[in-house]
């Protein structure tokens, strides 16, 4: 008896585990898209904050995007402390400045547009967050037809049981 | 048995090569196919290793059933379903990289071990036919599956993305974008040699199953299940639960399929939500048949060959098509002529040993009639 | 040496035959069957399944009305893929009779099928003629092909079901080969452009398409009835019954119930087998060659295999089982898959706006093959 | 004698009957510890059946349970299963083997009962889980092979083994059974050359040393001379005798086992056909039939008699019609009415106008998913063309179902065959009446010669003298030349003509069966191999 509850006991913490680890992973493992936006922020609180130049942002040591003025750039996040480094230069010709910036990401939100003028003037959030909504694409370009096995032609279809061209 | 060192030599090579026949004949035909092909070594090398990280893991799950006398088993890809659906699911929640692939995995836990189950109870009600039983269960099962993904997904269980839903507002799309989750296992510790990507971790993975199923083979479980395959009457008069214990290794087949398959969906990088399971059991088969595999024995080198030869075969077959007849089709066409008729003869050659037994004491009869008119 | 047998050898001792005859628990006289009460008398008989399929088809067409769709125009497609898909359903009688379990190489028949109908077009033959010299080129295609499989059965006694699924897709797969290289060159079949190699689907307008369906085509309202279809389904039909009562037919009913008394009773237990996969191949062929004639196309390549399944979970669901089987569970089950077949897309879509017939299909057929296998049968593995 | 010892184990009238026939009556014997018992008698006596019920085999409860008590060390026991029987310490050893072909014979003698090791795994999922401890299997094993005296290799596949290596190996897995005191030997020797029974009774003589009962079953009576300290004689079972080893001798134990009282029995009929032409004359046959192998049986039937063909199971009686009528692989010469009878064919057989009734009613002798038509009316229809209405000339030959009904219902009345109808399923019919519908068939194709095999067994006894009257109406009548291989010799007396005895797959002799029961007894234990 003693054995079988020891036993119970294990298998519960098993699960457990098993749980707990699913859990961990979704949380560290939520993907998010961040977009930034190079753009200038019109009439926020009566102020006007003017796209920067330039600016290259660099995530986890690699440059994914380098945006002109009303550019947007793009980068996938996994996890909720979203790190980036952006050199900006501010005006033609100028100084090239680097800021090393932060965020945490809403655990919600899949796509998340930044505005980075109004982002490095530390506005409130309401200022440069945005969420990004994408645009439902009727069909979705057909299928690359991944790099798979490509396995036997057309067995898998409608398995064996497609009739014919069609009904009458 | 006794007179085995007697036997020249000769005529032990001919025993060795009718044992064989199958690998030979793959070893033979991608010798005269791989010049043909015309594809570098580096190509080639490249392919077979990609592919041996993609398929190796849902080979090996083939071995459990095996080892219980169920036979070539397509339980297997019920255990692929089970990982499809927790994949969309991950996909869906936007899990990814190496986190999605993990939570895939213990999701598809209880789905493929619940199938595993049904799967198994069924097969314990028809014994004896148990791989046709298997093989229309995962039709059946995949009825389930279309059922659940087309109708009830998006319906009833919430899908939040319309990137991977059907237009029309319910059901998953004809493929799945597994793009964030795409290779990151086999980018793990990856490494180059003269050109080729070794997918180290998932050669890990699959290594760390090979050592489980040889650790396997040496438990209480392993030994009652090789009893069950060889004698059910035998093993259940010594008290083993037969029944449960085919169960178990179908459910433990499913389970490690469904780990497989998220390996090998996570390489491919994108899920064909409706076809990426229906041909994996018959391939897996295949390949580990073409490794020189039989119905009821089979080991862990019979599906490294299998997946090297097999695959060897399938890449350079349509080339090589091309090359004679001039028309790639024919070359398509040929490796799947291949690979079902490997199967086809793999079972043919199965069945009729067990009759060739029979005939044997009969001649022994004859013989000693002679020997006692020749006293 | 007297070798001791293994635990499964039907041991002749006396004890153990003590055991085997006594009779197994009590079986119920037919008074008792009628006191069971109809309704479970019906299940038992029938076969839960079976009554829900009919119920779910009665159901279906009880609906019909009610969300504005035509009757008549479901009941004309019914019957007309009734006529297209009888004959490959016949063709599943001979094998089970004699004991070979379900067709499941039912792709090999209907390649013999298509070369009939191939060859038929590419010498030339138009109109009807084209039909019948389809019908005289697979005949001994059927012969020799049938022949073949069935010597190998013949070998593999037990394992039938599984090897003839793959002999079906190998001689498939071989045969998407041969639609490539073989040297076909009647225009209206091969690819436009190279000039060589079969395409995927041969219109038959100008062969055979509707010959027999126009033969004393009726027409009752909205209901069309391809009358010639029904009589040659018929015709074949009442051949295959009538073998059934000849000592040939009887003889393979025995080899499939007992092979090891038909033995005993000095039966050729493999040359009665073979007869039936011949039977069962030339059967097949007719039935493409009919399904195609309704149709209006000649399906290569893989084509031939989607046939396979709901052809053998049709006679299953007509209340067949995995070996036995009679005229009326083919005309039965053909009516019942038809109808569901046909049904379903047009009824469901109608009432709740959701076309699941496809994933019903599935289901019912592939339920229905499962529920044979996983019964208890004795005979044929 | 039992003042403060009790012996180890007690039977106390034993009673079984399967459905209201009496196998067992009263069966009453004791064993002692380190005893070893010889039970003997003949086939269908009630050994195996007495000792299924120790052994608290499936088939015992599943048929009605038995009468009577087991006490074993003075204590009554009651088993349901074979387990809670190896639980008490008994082992047996059973005639067909049960070993698992690919597996060595350490694994094999600790099958299911391995010494395991615990690990991680097993702590989460079970006991399954844990692995094998090798060491202490191979130390286990051999111990047990020590116990028993007759070296085997241990780490030998059983596949790969000469017959008499599995015998020890089973044996060697019951004596690795720490409880085991009391084995049960069930014709141990029957696949064992001379020299590895030697080893055997040995080894038997050690086990009783070191305090382990034995019972001993098998047809070799010099054995249970040479190693028992006591025998029991069953016979129609009942317990005939009870006696020390030391106080008989085989001839004493031969009449016992089938002596009955020959004046009962209804030998009297019997004729002598002396001068009748021989009508079959079987050369050198042999056949392979799985347990009953026949080794090289030469015969001559007579024209009109009723020959008996006896021996003790296992000995090959039943493979000589299996085999003439070409079910079996087999060889040798066999004429007919002059002419030569092909072997392995049984379509020429039957055409030659010979008829057989196979032992084997449900698996050869029926079609049990068919009417009783079909299953009278087939093999006639199909060899000899009765029952067939030709039309177009004979090109069609369709089935006949009047014709088949009247035979079917004439047979039906002359057999007292019990059904409901003629459409009835043959395999709803009675053991009994499922003979008479074989005897039917065989009727039905009317032949010159008819083996019958095993015709009562497993019938009740109404049934079985109907079953035997019919034969012997049908050779009167008919002059239908009968060839009857029957386990019950009695059976055979009361029937036959002339019996022939099988032992060791040949003919051991023929006598006339107004013969002594001694004679009989003899000759079946002649060659047992």
């Amino acid at each position: 008896m003693k054995v079988k509850t020891r036993r119970v006991l294990f298998a519960f913490l098993l699960v457990l585990v098993l749980v707990a680890v699913a859990a961990a992973m979704m949380v560290i493992g939520r993907g998010h898209t961040v977009y930034f936006d190079n753009k200038t922020l019109e009439d926020y609180q009566g102020q006007t904050y003017k796209a920067f130049e330039k600016v290259v942002v660099t995530v986890k040591d690699e440059q994914v995007a380098k945006l002109a003025k009303r550019d947007r750039g793009m980068s996938i996040w996994i996890g909720q402390n979203f790190k980036m480094i952006l050199e900006v230069t501010r005006e033609k010709g100028g100084e090239a400045e680097i800021h090393e910036i932060d965020l945490k990401l809403p655990y919600s939100v899949d796509g998340i547009v930044i505005n980075l003028p109004a982002l490095l003037e530390e506005l409130p959030e309401e200022a440069w967050f945005s969420e990004f909504v994408p645009a439902v694409t009727e069909e979705p370009a057909e299928e690359v037809p991944g790099e798979g096995d490509d396995f036997g032609l057309g067995l898998e279809g409608e398995l064996g049981l497609e009739d014919g061209l069609g009904d009458v | 048995m006794n007179g085995k060192k007697n036997i020249p030599a000769g005529k032990r090579l001919l025993e060795l090569v009718r044992n064989n026949a199958v690998p030979i004949m793959f070893i033979i035909i991608c010798a005269i196919f791989i010049p043909m092909a015309g594809f570098s070594p580096s190509y080639l090398l490249n392919e077979i290793v990609t592919r041996m990280g993609r398929n190796l893991f849902l080979v090996l799950c083939l071995l459990f059933p095996i080892m219980a006398g169920m036979g070539l088993n397509f339980a297997m890809t019920l255990g692929a379903m089970g990982a499809e659906i927790a994949v969309i699911l991950v996909a869906d929640w936007q899990i990814w990289g190496i986190p999605g692939v993990v939570l895939a995995m213990i999701l598809s836990i209880p789905f493929s071990a619940l199938l595993g189950f049904i799967c198994g109870t069924l097969q314990n009600m028809a014994k004896g036919r148990e791989m046709i039983t298997s093989y229309i269960i995962n039709f059946f099962i995949n009825g389930w599956y279309q059922l659940i993904v087309l109708y009830v997904m998006g319906a009833v269980i919430p899908i939040i993305h319309a990137s991977i839903m059907l237009p029309r507002g319910y059901g998953i799309r004809n493929t799945v974008s597994l793009l964030n989750m795409r290779q990151c296992l086999d980018d793990l510790l990856a490494i180059r040699v003269a050109g080729v990507k070794i997918p180290v971790f998932t050669f890990l993975l699959v290594g760390l199953l090979c050592l489980f199923i040889v650790w396997f083979r040496r438990t209480k479980l392993g030994q009652d299940m090789r009893a069950v395959g060889q004698d059910m009457e035998v093993a259940k008069a010594a008290g083993i639960n037969v029944d449960r214990t085919r169960i178990i290794s179908v459910v433990m087949s499913t389970v490690c399929a469904g780990f497989g398959m998220v390996i090998y969906l996570q390489n491919i990088g994108n899920l064909p939500t409706y076809t990426g399971h229906a041909q994996i059991g018959m391939f897996c088969i295949a390949a580990l048949l073409v490794g020189g595999a039989s119905v009821e024995k089979a080991g862990i080198g019979n599906a490294f060959l299998g997946v090297i030869l097999f695959h060897m075969m399938f890449i350079v077959a349509p080339g090589a098509g091309a090359f004679i007849t001039g028309d790639s089709m024919v070359g398509e066409y040929f490796r799947v002529f291949l690979s079902y008729g490997v199967i086809t003869l793999a079972l043919i050659m199965y069945e009729a040993k067990k009759r060739m037994a029979k005939s044997k004491a009969g001649q022994e009869l004859a013989a000693a009639q002679v020997k006692k008119e020749d006293a | 040496m007297s070798e001791k047998k293994d635990y499964n050898y039907n041991s002749p001792s006396k004890f153990n035959d003590e055991m085997k005859t006594i009779p197994p628990a009590r079986w119920p006289t037919d008074l008792e069957k009628a006191q069971m009460g109809t309704m479970t008398a019906m299940v038992s008989s029938f076969g839960l399944p079976r009554i829900i399929i009919s119920g779910f088809l009665l159901v279906l067409f009880i609906l019909t009305p009610f969300v504005g769709v035509d009757l008549p125009t479901q009941i004309t497609n019914i019957i007309n893929r009734f006529s297209w898909n009888a004959v490959l359903v016949l063709a599943m009688v001979p094998m089970i009779h004699a004991g070979c379990g379900l067709n499941f190489g039912l792709p090999l028949a209907i390649i013999c099928g298509l070369l009939g109908g191939t060859l038929s077009i590419q010498l030339g033959f138009t109109g009807p003629m084209s039909f019948l010299m389809a019908v005289l080129i697979a005949t001994p295609f059927a012969v020799i092909l049938g022949g073949g499989y069935g010597l190998l059965l013949n070998r593999i006694k037990g394992g039938e079901m599984m090897i003839a699924t793959y002999v079906g897709f190998s001689v498939m797969s071989f045969f998407c080969m041969m639609w490539l290289l073989l040297p076909y060159s009647s225009p209206t079949m091969v690819y436009g452009l190279s000039g060589n190699g079969l395409r995927p689907t041969i219109s038959l307008d100008g062969f055979y398409n509707q010959v027999l369906a126009k033969i004393l085509h009726i027409k009752i309202g909205n209901i069309e009835i391809p009358t010639g279809s029904l009589l040659v389904f018929a015709l074949l039909a009442f051949l295959m019954w009538a073998f059934l009562h000849t000592k040939t037919g009887t003889a393979m009913t025995a080899v499939g119930s007992n092979p090891a008394f038909a033995r005993a009773a000095g039966i050729n237990v493999d040359r009665t087998r073979m007869l039936s996969v011949i039977m069962s191949t030339w059967l097949g062929a007719m039935g493409i060659l009919m399904y195609q004639q309704g149709f209006g196309f000649i399906q290569l390549y893989n084509a031939p295999n989607n046939l396979t399944m709901p052809t053998v979970a049709a006679i299953l669901i007509g209340g067949a089982s995995v070996n036995k089987a009679s005229i009326p569970n083919v005309i039965i089950g053909t009516i019942l898959f038809q109808g569901i077949v046909t049904m379903t897309p047009t009824v469901m879509n109608s009432a709740i706006h959701m076309d699941m017939s496809e994933v019903i299909r599935i289901i019912v057929s592939q339920g229905m093959i499962l529920y044979a296998l996983t019964r208890k049968t004795e005979g044929v593995k | 004698m039992t003042n403060n010892v009790n012996p180890l184990l007690q039977m106390q009238n034993i009673k079984k009957d399967f459905f209201g026939n009496q196998v067992l009556t009263d069966i009453n014997f004791t064993l002692g510890e380190g005893e070893v018992l010889g039970l003997c008698g003949e086939n269908g006596a009630g050994k195996s059946t007495l000792m299924k019920i120790l052994f608290g085999m499936d088939v015992i409860r599943e048929t009605g349970g038995y009468g009577g008590d087991i006490l074993i060390d003075g204590q009554k026991v009651e088993f349901n299963t074979p387990f809670d029987a190896l639980e008490a310490g008994i082992g047996m050893v059973h005639q067909e083997f049960s070993l698992i072909p690919g597996f060595s014979a350490t694994e094999n003698i600790l099958l299911n009962r391995e010494p395991c090791k615990k690990n991680i795994v097993s702590e989460v999922f079970g006991d399954r889980l844990n692995t094998l401890d090798y060491k202490e299997m191979d130390r286990r094993s051999s111990a047990a092979i020590e116990k028993m005296g007759v070296a085997i290799d241990a780490n030998m596949v059983i596949s790969d083994m000469p017959v008499g290596h599995k015998q020890f190996t089973e044996i060697a897995r019951e004596l690795s059974k720490d409880q085991l005191k009391l084995l049960i030997l069930d014709e141990p020797t029957a696949v064992l050359t001379e020299k590895e029974a030697e080893a055997l009774l040995e080894s038997i003589r050690g086990m009783a040393a070191r305090g382990i009962s034995v019972i001993f079953i098998t047809h070799r009576l010099h054995e249970i001379l040479a190693v028992c300290d006591k025998v029991v004689v069953m016979r129609d079972g009942f317990v005939v005798r009870d006696v020390p080893a030391k106080e008989t001798s085989v001839e004493d134990i031969t009449k016992w086992m089938v002596g009955r009282d020959v004046q009962s029995a209804a030998a009297g009929e019997a004729r002598s056909n002396d001068g009748a032409r021989t009508i079959m004359s079987i050369q050198d046959l042999w056949v392979d039939m799985p347990g009953e192998t026949v080794r090289d049986v030469s015969l001559d039937i007579k024209e009109g008699e009723i020959l008996g063909i006896g021996g003790l199971a296992g000995q090959g009686k039943l493979g000589i019609p299996n085999g003439v009528m070409g079910l079996y692989e087999a060889g040798g010469k066999v004429t007919f009415n002059g002419g030569e009878i092909p072997l392995n064919d049984p379509r020429k057989c039957l055409d030659s106008s010979l008829a057989f009734v196979s032992e084997d009613r449900r698996e050869v002798g029926l079609l049990l998913d068919e009417s009783l038509e079909w299953n009278v009316a087939f093999p006639a229809m199909q060899i000899q063309e009765k029952f067939l209405k030709k039309l177009l000339g004979g090109f069609i030959k369709w089935r006949d179902e009047k014709g088949i009904h009247k035979v079917t219902q004439k047979y039906i009345d002359e057999l007292q065959i019990k059904c409901t109808s003629s459409k009835q399923k043959a395999r709803e019919l009675s053991g009994g009446n499922q003979q008479k519908v074989c005897l039917a068939k065989a009727f039905a194709l009317e032949p010159k010669f008819l083996f019958v095999s095993e015709p009562t067994r497993g019938i009740d006894v109404g049934a079985k003298s109907l079953v035997l009257e019919a034969l012997k109406k049908f050779n009167r009548e008919n002059g239908v030349t009968v060839v009857m291989i029957s386990s019950e010799l009695e059976e055979l007396r009361q029937t036959c003509d002339r019996i022939a005895i099988v032992s060791g797959g040949q003919v051991a002799g023929i006598l006339p069966a107004a013969a002594s029961s001694e004679e009989f007894g003899l000759l079946m234990v002649s060659k047992v191999i």
